[in-house]
């Protein structure tokens, strides 16, 4: 499994301005922008690399591939110079280099785009681009910002970007803060660039405007790595794909003379299906409803704009969208964390506009909220004191002002078994639980409190497969009991497969309520874009035949 | 580490606990401490000393020393002291006490008190004098054409407001149109603030001599004085020598002998005839308060305003003025 | 099945609650050290009769000698002949110690609320001339002596508590309702408190009978009264009533964190407001019924300053206030850990005057104390990274787990 | 091109700029119709709080909370008489005259100050705003301390302090002149320091990294900047700003130092901290800031001489309402999004 990918591939390859910059690799034959040697990297309690070994060709998109914490981002890491290895070596244009801030990486040519953006959201997107590498005029005495703006004025013209570097990074869109990170490394001189997990927050025509950027820069002689735990991302972008699982590399393949299938089971393991059953159920009376809700923030922007939905007893109605849409909004709404502007909300046939959080909870709904972090747990409790969050005024388990903690553990206790915590100690702070277990915790909280309505929202994000099966399961365990669920995924398998019905939301506003067996998730992701059905996809006209 | 740091022992020991605003003020603690000095040169003697921040601190500090026994007198700087000693004396019988600006009637306990308002009136009678004259000495000069004199005190008490009461009669006894300004720092040791206050009646009110009772906040009344060349009268100490840096400013000084009161009291300590439960009032004629003129400017001063200003001491001393100790 | 005991020893020895009270000793002997240092070095620049001969230097100062003023007469110096458990200075130091747990308390309670509430001072000083003014004039109407003490006594801790906690609802309203920022409304309302109180005696309660500011004192029986027979009796401003209420006081907030809804909402919030408001926490109110209890702490804190200790309101009243922060600090904001710091911080106040009497050396060097001990448990990971120089080969435990954050999705 | 001060498209950013600009335009009408004297007297007592805020500005954009201000106000203030009064009032000391080198020390004693916090928060990643409080206290016990045994007294003895510069022409000027240009130094050393302050935040590369630090660390980190660097740089500025407010106060104002209660320095570290929230952080803005504050508190001490009877008391906290007040109404300042958080590369 140790030969490095079998030549290069679909024609994009080396060819224009490759000789540029190919000189200093001569040496060690083939033409290798950068080489991982057995690259180890431990964490307390983690190997997260394991002796990897990467080569990658100059002029190519190469991508790594792997699951949620396969230790993708690690590696990258390494070679950007944010970690030290502890075994292992980094060779960039045929020279062995030691990295001791990213400082040194980018001397070295090498720009990294990361997972979460590095950007600083109230400076402008010119001043974003230049950080750390300001030109300077008078002596260092000031910055000039007209060599910067015509510094990029230039890289937009020569890559067809287009962005507004006196924008402030805050206000513009998820793809062009993608767009400035790219520019940002190209501004230092990058010659290869890291880009980890880029398509996550763009919408599926917003993904094949970014194929298009890696083939201009491939042409112009620049190398990319490129991480991806999607398949056909790598299947479709790549020259060549590296995969790693736990931490070790499992082979490097030739996109070409492969199949997804044998793909997936190198980067899982084990055969994998995500068909959950969704049988149809009969459904109830209508449990919740909104009329016209609409939500401001804090700016006066309506991020909700007049949304209508009714959720029924033993029904699933999913929302998907890309995030950012108002879906957030709109849940908090619903479960009373904010108010809404205009509209009303009615529970069970009574408007609940204007109850509080705590009164909704007591009256049976649940809410697995998107961010198990900063929402759903509270970190420096441990489980038992996590347990009753939400319930610790409920006559359940308080009377007359005191909790009850004794009934509290026993509680607990029954949710770390019935939902298979681990480790299940109920006296463990919430922090020392890993992401997984914590969403099992909560799912189980919030299952357990007998609700008749359940606002799930990315229920299953960041947890690994055999945990998302366990929800997922649950989720239609409930529904079949006869619960009204509203499930809001930025995940279209998921949404697709569990959801009654689907609602598709674009700029606060529902594009479509469908049958989400009659359609493909092309036509969702077009939803998602904002086309309405029967609309022409503006600027990405082969958005259909990605496979 | 041996056991250094221990001072020798001595005949006699006195604990001195200082009002508010605290040493280095230039004046009313200043003087205490020079009384306890003068003693110390005198007798074999050693002292220690307390700056308390808070008026709720003096009755803390008073026992301290009271609860350590090693102490022959007590001084206590201040009329704040007076609530708390009358709580203190009784409790330690055998301790004596000596207090100043106050009455404290208790076996163990000497009070000493001053005609402040006698004083005052003295320097307000040479300043309302002044303020009409074409006066320009030192650092300093007058506006003939304006007839206004200032006065900042330092926190408001009854005390400071008969330094005022005082002040203002002189002022008027010397010239009925003339204008008193007057304004308090609201504390004894804000410069800053003493500094603003004189400003402003300089600049703004035409001031040309502003009197200050406010302890170390008047050292800013002396500061603003040389900045906008004008005069002013100090208080407690003849400010002009003890701030020679200011004596270009100070036209007289409000004295108060403090230094005298203190020392006849720990005197009489050490000859072993402390009288206990008595009242020594200091005024003009006993010579506890006197306006006494500045070291640079007292020269210049035209003898016939000299001359009034002495004409009504005696006149005072005589109770043919009667000088009001309130407002 | 764990007993409730074994799971009360889990919690102490659980490394968050243990390495808390070792960060917060080992900060007390680094103050203590570095103290020391200060003292000796500054010595060499005072003069003195009797000195210390170094090197061509002399210093004045022995640090041995502060130390032992500080800790040892702050207790009235046991290991003196003639010495009695109910002397003075140990008097002095409880009375402090009393006043400090209810100071720290109120600075704790906010504290755990995710509120920095340095206006204690301020809510202390508004919440004592109510104590005074409120117990100056019912005494007029209620009789004297013994129904008066039972009187007069709740009737004085009570409209302190009241106003003092009306007080500390400001900046909380203000925080909750316009987003001020907590820290600095409170500073500001420290300085209003000061001139707010200064002009309310002026204008109406002034003593008339001193030119002290100051108000009427309260009659002599609404003063606490001491414990007959066991000590601390006559003019020591200290009963050992005040101390119990204190420490009943101390154990209350404690339950109440533990055991109460209210008190698990209030440590959520502190924690996390997210998840606070997620668990059905209305986060405005929480807000100013957290400043509101803060602030109710305070103003018992000034009530007892007025009952026990001066028996009247003054003017400038002595930082407690802010002395509440450094015991709440040094305490882990935990209310029985204020017991502790109080403590010691009352023994720094009363040592402090036996440094004045007993040695040579500035009593301000009880501030920098003060600030050295604040500055050493602000820095935990000092502590740690000597404790790893002398544990060299220990293995982390995998302290976090935080799968996805979110970011990563399989869309 | 925008300036990343202001952020102008930050809503929250906004108002403060325009009620800046209103400020000048009140300013400058104010200046027709008030008393030179209170203009010259609010000049003055501006000095430390507007140095101190801008020294408050750089380190709390650069993430690190410096509620210590006030501290560093209090020993520069103290070193600065205590080194005039060692090297000999009014005397010169390698051709330097002894003020001026009494200035330099009070800096550098509170740049050692600062760099004490800043090891502390940066280092040992102490909560900044515990260390900060710390240091405050520390200060406070330490200038009296230290006067006790160099002068006797928690008051120092007097200094003759800075007199007026007049600079030739410019103070001739009228309306502005005489106020701007025949001052004392520690009033041009105020206003250039806040114009020097606004053009490194705001025009060189230091700056933005500062505002990326307080930001978003990770995001200056992984473009190449040491966030350590940057956080020590802009705390020992804050110790620079906020020694030459202190020192330039107790030198060219105060001519000496009363260390009792609060200090002369008197809480006004912490008017500053208000004065740059109420400014957003603006250097120029935290300027205009200073002088209303100061303002409030010399036309107090002009109403109460001109004999209104209004309880003094109750003046002296006109400044410290206004300030509940505008934080109220104007000042709901976004702190930069990692202020007070501690960082660390590498870390996740
Ligand atoms: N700073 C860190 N400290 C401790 N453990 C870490 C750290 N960073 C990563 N890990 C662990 O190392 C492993 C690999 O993580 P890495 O972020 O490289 O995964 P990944 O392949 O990028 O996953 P994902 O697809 O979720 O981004 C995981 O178990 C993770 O929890
Ligand atoms: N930042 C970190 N610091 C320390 N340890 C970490 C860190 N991140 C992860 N770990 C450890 O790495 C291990 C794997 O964590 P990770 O977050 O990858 O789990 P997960 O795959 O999300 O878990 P689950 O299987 O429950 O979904 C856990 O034991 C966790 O304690
Ligand atoms: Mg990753
Ligand atoms: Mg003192």
């Amino acid at each position: 499994m140790s030969e490095p990918g079998a030549g290069t591939t679909d024609g994009t390859g080396p060819t224009a301005t490759a000789g540029s910059t190919a000189a200093a690799g001569e040496s060690t034959g083939s033409d290798l922008a950068v080489h991982l040697d057995g690259i180890t990297k431990r964490f307390p309690g983690v190997v997260a690399n394991d002796g990897v070994d990467l080569r990658v060709e100059r002029g190519t998109v190469h991508a790594l591939l792997g699951e949620n914490g396969a230790g993708k981002t690690t590696l990258m890491n390494v070679l950007y110079g944010l970690y030290e290895p502890e075994e292992g070596r980094v060779v960039v244009d045929g020279e062995e280099r030691a990295f001791d801030s990213p400082q040194d990486a980018i001397d070295a040519g090498i720009g990294m785009i990361h997972q979460h953006f590095m950007l600083v959201d109230p400076m402008t997107v010119a001043e974003n681009i230049a950080l750390g590498n300001e030109p300077t005029k008078w002596f260092g005495m000031a910055v000039d910002r007209e060599r910067i703006d015509r510094e990029i004025r230039d890289l937009c013209d020569r890559y067809g970007f287009e962005v507004d570097p006196g924008a402030t990074v805050e206000d513009v869109s998820v793809g062009v803060q993608q767009r400035v990170e790219i520019l940002k490394a190209l501004f230092r001189g990058a010659d290869v660039l890291i880009l980890d997990e880029p398509t996550a927050v763009l919408t599926p025509q917003e993904v094949e405007g970014l194929y298009d950027v890696l083939e201009e820069l491939t042409a112009q002689g620049k190398t990319i790595i490129f991480i991806t735990h999607k398949l056909e991302e790598a299947t479709h972008a790549a020259d060549a794909i590296t995969v790693l699982r736990d931490g070790e590399s499992v082979g490097t393949v030739d996109p070409n003379r492969t199949t997804r299938e044998e793909l997936a089971e190198r980067m899982v393991g084990r055969e994998v299906l995500l068909e959950a059953d969704s049988e149809p159920v009969e459904t109830g009376e209508v449990v919740l409803s909104a009329d016209g809700v609409t939500v401001e923030d804090a700016r006066g922007v309506e991020v909700v704009s007049g949304i209508d939905l009714d959720v029924r007893a033993g029904e699933i109605l999913g929302i998907a969208g890309v995030d950012g849409n108002g879906q957030a909004e709109l849940v908090e709404a619903i479960t009373g964390l904010e108010t809404p502007d205009e509209g009303t909300i009615a529970y069970e046939g009574t408007d609940i506009t204007e109850w509080s959080r705590r009164r909704r909870i007591e009256n049976g709904m649940a809410y697995i909220p998107e961010d198990r972090h900063e929402r759903g747990l509270v970190m420096p409790f441990d489980l038992v004191e996590n347990g009753v969050l939400g319930s610790q005024r409920s006559p359940r388990f308080a009377n007359g002002g005191r909790i009850d903690w004794t009934g509290v553990r026993s509680h607990t206790e029954e949710i770390i078994n019935t939902y298979d915590v681990r480790p299940p100690d109920a006296d463990a702070d919430a922090s020392s639980f890993s992401g997984g277990n914590q969403q099992k915790f909560i799912v189980g909280r919030e299952f357990e409190r007998d609700p008749s309505l359940v606002v799930a929202t990315h229920p299953t994000r960041g947890v690994d497969i055999g945990s998302t099966e366990f929800i997922h399961d649950r989720l239609l365990e409930l529904r079949r009991e006869g619960v009204a669920i509203l499930l809001v995924s930025s995940n279209l398998d998921e949404v697709q497969a569990l959801s009654d019905r689907l609602a598709v939301i674009y700029e606060g506003e529902f594009i479509d309520v469908t049958d989400p067996a009659d359609v493909t998730e092309e036509e969702i992701g077009l939803l998602m874009a904002g086309q309405r059905p029967g609309q022409e996809a503006a600027g990405s006209p082969n958005a259909g035949d990605r496979r | 580490v041996g056991g250094f740091g221990d001072e020798g022992d001595t005949d006699v020991q006195v604990g001195m606990v200082y009002a508010t605003g605290g040493l280095d003020d230039d004046s009313f603690n200043d003087m205490a401490k020079q009384g306890v000095v003068d003693a110390r040169d005198e007798f074999d003697l050693s002292f220690d000393e307390t700056e308390p921040e808070a008026a709720s601190e003096f009755d803390g500090a008073q026992r301290d020393f009271a609860e350590s026994g090693d102490y022959d007198l007590i001084c206590c700087i201040g009329f704040a002291q007076a609530e708390a000693l009358s709580g203190n004396a009784p409790e330690y019988p055998d301790q004596n006490f000596m207090i100043i600006d106050s009455v404290v009637e208790e076996d163990n306990v000497r009070s000493y008190t001053f005609g402040e308002p006698e004083g005052s009136f003295q320097v307000g009678h040479l300043a309302g004098l002044l303020t009409d004259e074409e006066f320009a000495a030192g650092a300093g000069e007058t506006n003939p054409d304006e007839s206004v004199v200032g006065f900042v005190g330092g926190q408001e008490s009854q005390l400071i407001e008969s330094f005022q009461a005082g002040f203002e009669a002189g002022v008027e006894y010397a010239n009925e149109d003339a204008e008193v300004v007057s304004s308090y720092v609201g504390d004894f040791n804000d410069t800053a603030g003493g500094q603003e206050a004189a400003r402003t009646m300089y600049q703004n009110q035409n001031a040309d001599i502003v009197f200050h009772a406010a302890g170390r906040t008047g050292i800013g009344v002396f500061q603003a004085a040389q900045a906008e060349g004008r005069f002013a009268i100090g208080v407690d100490d003849d400010q002009s020598r003890s701030n020679p840096d200011f004596a270009d400013v100070i036209l007289a000084s409000m004295v108060k002998r403090v230094d005298t009161a203190v020392y006849t009291a720990i005197e009489s300590v050490v000859n072993d005839n402390f009288a206990g439960g008595e009242v020594e009032t200091l005024s003009l004629e006993q010579e506890g308060v006197a306006n006494v003129y500045g070291d640079e400017l007292g020269g210049e001063i035209p003898q016939e305003i000299k001359d009034q200003v002495a004409d009504s001491r005696q006149a005072i001393i005589d109770g043919e003025i009667d000088v009001p100790s309130e407002l | 099945m764990k007993t409730q005991f074994d799971r009360l020893l889990d919690r102490l020895v659980r490394a968050s609650v243990f390495e808390r009270i070792v960060i917060s000793v080992a900060a007390l002997f680094a103050a203590v050290l570095v103290g020391g240092v200060l003292v000796f070095v500054s010595g060499g620049f005072a003069s003195c009769r009797a000195g210390l001969d170094l090197a061509g230097w002399t210093f004045c100062y022995n640090p041995m000698q502060v130390y032992y003023e500080l800790f040892l007469g702050a207790l009235g110096h046991p290991l003196e002949g003639g010495w009695s458990l109910t002397n003075y200075s140990l008097a002095t130091t409880l009375q402090q110690t009393t006043l400090l747990i209810f100071a720290g308390l109120s600075v704790a309670v906010a504290f755990r609320a995710g509120l920095l509430n340095i206006g204690t001072q301020g809510q202390l000083v508004v919440g004592g001339l109510a104590t005074a003014v409120t117990v100056v004039y019912a005494a007029a109407v209620v009789p004297g002596g013994f129904v008066g003490t039972v009187v007069l006594i709740p009737l004085g801790v009570l409209a302190g508590a009241l106003v003092g906690g009306l007080y500390g609802a400001i900046p909380g309203v203000l925080k909750a309702y316009a987003d001020a920022n907590e820290v600095i409304t409170t500073i500001m309302l420290n300085f209003v408190a000061v001139g707010v109180t200064s002009t309310i005696l002026s204008w109406q309660f002034q003593d008339p009978n001193s030119n002290n500011p100051q108000t009427e004192p309260i009659p002599e029986y609404a003063e606490i009264p001491t414990v007959p027979v066991i000590g601390f009796g006559g003019r020591m401003d200290f009963s050992l009533l005040a101390l119990a209420f204190a420490v009943a006081l101390m154990i209350g907030i404690a339950w109440l964190f533990a055991r109460t809804s209210f008190g698990y909402e209030l440590r959520t919030s502190g924690l996390q407001p997210e998840a606070a408001a997620y668990g059905g926490v209305d986060d405005k109110r929480m807000t100013v019924a957290s400043m509101t209890l803060s602030g109710a702490l305070g103003g018992i804190a000034g009530a007892f300053w007025v009952l026990m200790v001066h028996g009247r309101w003054l003017k400038n009243v002595p930082s407690i206030g802010f002395d509440g922060i450094a015991v709440s600090v040094l305490a882990g904001n935990n209310p029985l850990g204020v017991g502790a710091a109080a403590f010691l911080f009352g023994v720094f106040d009363s040592g402090a005057r036996s440094i004045g009497t007993g040695t040579n050396v500035p009593r301000e060097l009880i501030g920098i104390l003060t600030g050295l001990i604040i500055l050493f448990v602000a820095m935990p990971e000092f502590f740690r990274m000597i404790g790893r120089r002398f544990r060299p080969a220990e293995t982390p435990r995998p302290t976090r787990a935080d799968g996805g954050d979110g970011g990563e999705t399989d869309a | 091109m925008r300036n990343p001060v202001g952020g102008t498209r930050d809503r929250l950013a906004r108002r403060p700029i325009e009620s800046a600009v209103g400020a000048a335009i009140v300013g400058l009408a104010f200046l027709w119709v008030t008393p030179v004297s209170w203009q010259a007297a609010t000049l003055r007592l501006a000095v430390p709080i507007a140095l101190a805020a801008i020294g408050g500005i750089f380190a709390e954009k650069s993430g690190v909370i410096n509620i210590g201000i006030e501290g560093l106000l209090i020993v520069s203030a103290f070193s600065s008489i205590a080194a005039v009064h060692w090297l000999g009032d009014g005397g010169a000391t390698v051709g330097l005259p002894n003020l001026w080198w009494g200035l330099l020390i009070g800096v550098v004693v509170s740049v050692l100050f600062a760099l004490l916090f800043a090891i502390v928060c940066i280092e040992f990643e102490a909560d900044q705003i515990i260390a900060g409080l710390a240091v405050w206290l520390i200060s406070l016990g330490l200038a009296p301390f230290a006067s006790q045994i160099v002068f006797g007294s928690t008051n120092t003895t007097n200094v003759t302090r800075f007199g007026k510069v007049t600079v030739p022409v410019l103070s001739e000027v009228p309306l502005v002149g005489p106020l701007l240009f025949d001052t004392p130094p520690q009033v041009y050393l105020m206003l250039v320091g806040s114009v020097a302050g606004w053009y490194l935040l705001s025009r060189t590369n230091f700056g933005r990294w500062v505002v990326a630090s307080g930001e978003n660390p990770k995001a200056l980190d992984t473009a190449g900047v040491d966030v350590r660097k940057v956080r020590y740089a802009a705390v020992l500025l804050s110790g620079v700003f906020a020694g030459l407010g202190g020192a330039g106060f107790a030198l060219g104002h105060l001519g000496t130092f009363a260390g009792g209660g609060d200090t002369a320095i008197g809480g006004r570290g912490f008017i500053a901290i208000a004065t740059y929230l109420l400014a957003n952080y603006h250097p120029i803005g935290a300027l205009l800031g200073s002088f209303l504050f100061a303002g409030l508190n010399s036309a107090q001490t002009m109403l109460q001489s001109a004999g209104y009877a209004i309880p003094t008391e109750l003046i002296r906290t006109i400044p410290h309402m206004t300030v509940i007040v505008v934080l109220v109404f104007v000042g709901r300042t976004r702190l930069p999004d990692a202020a007070g958080d501690h960082y660390e590369s590498g870390e996740d």
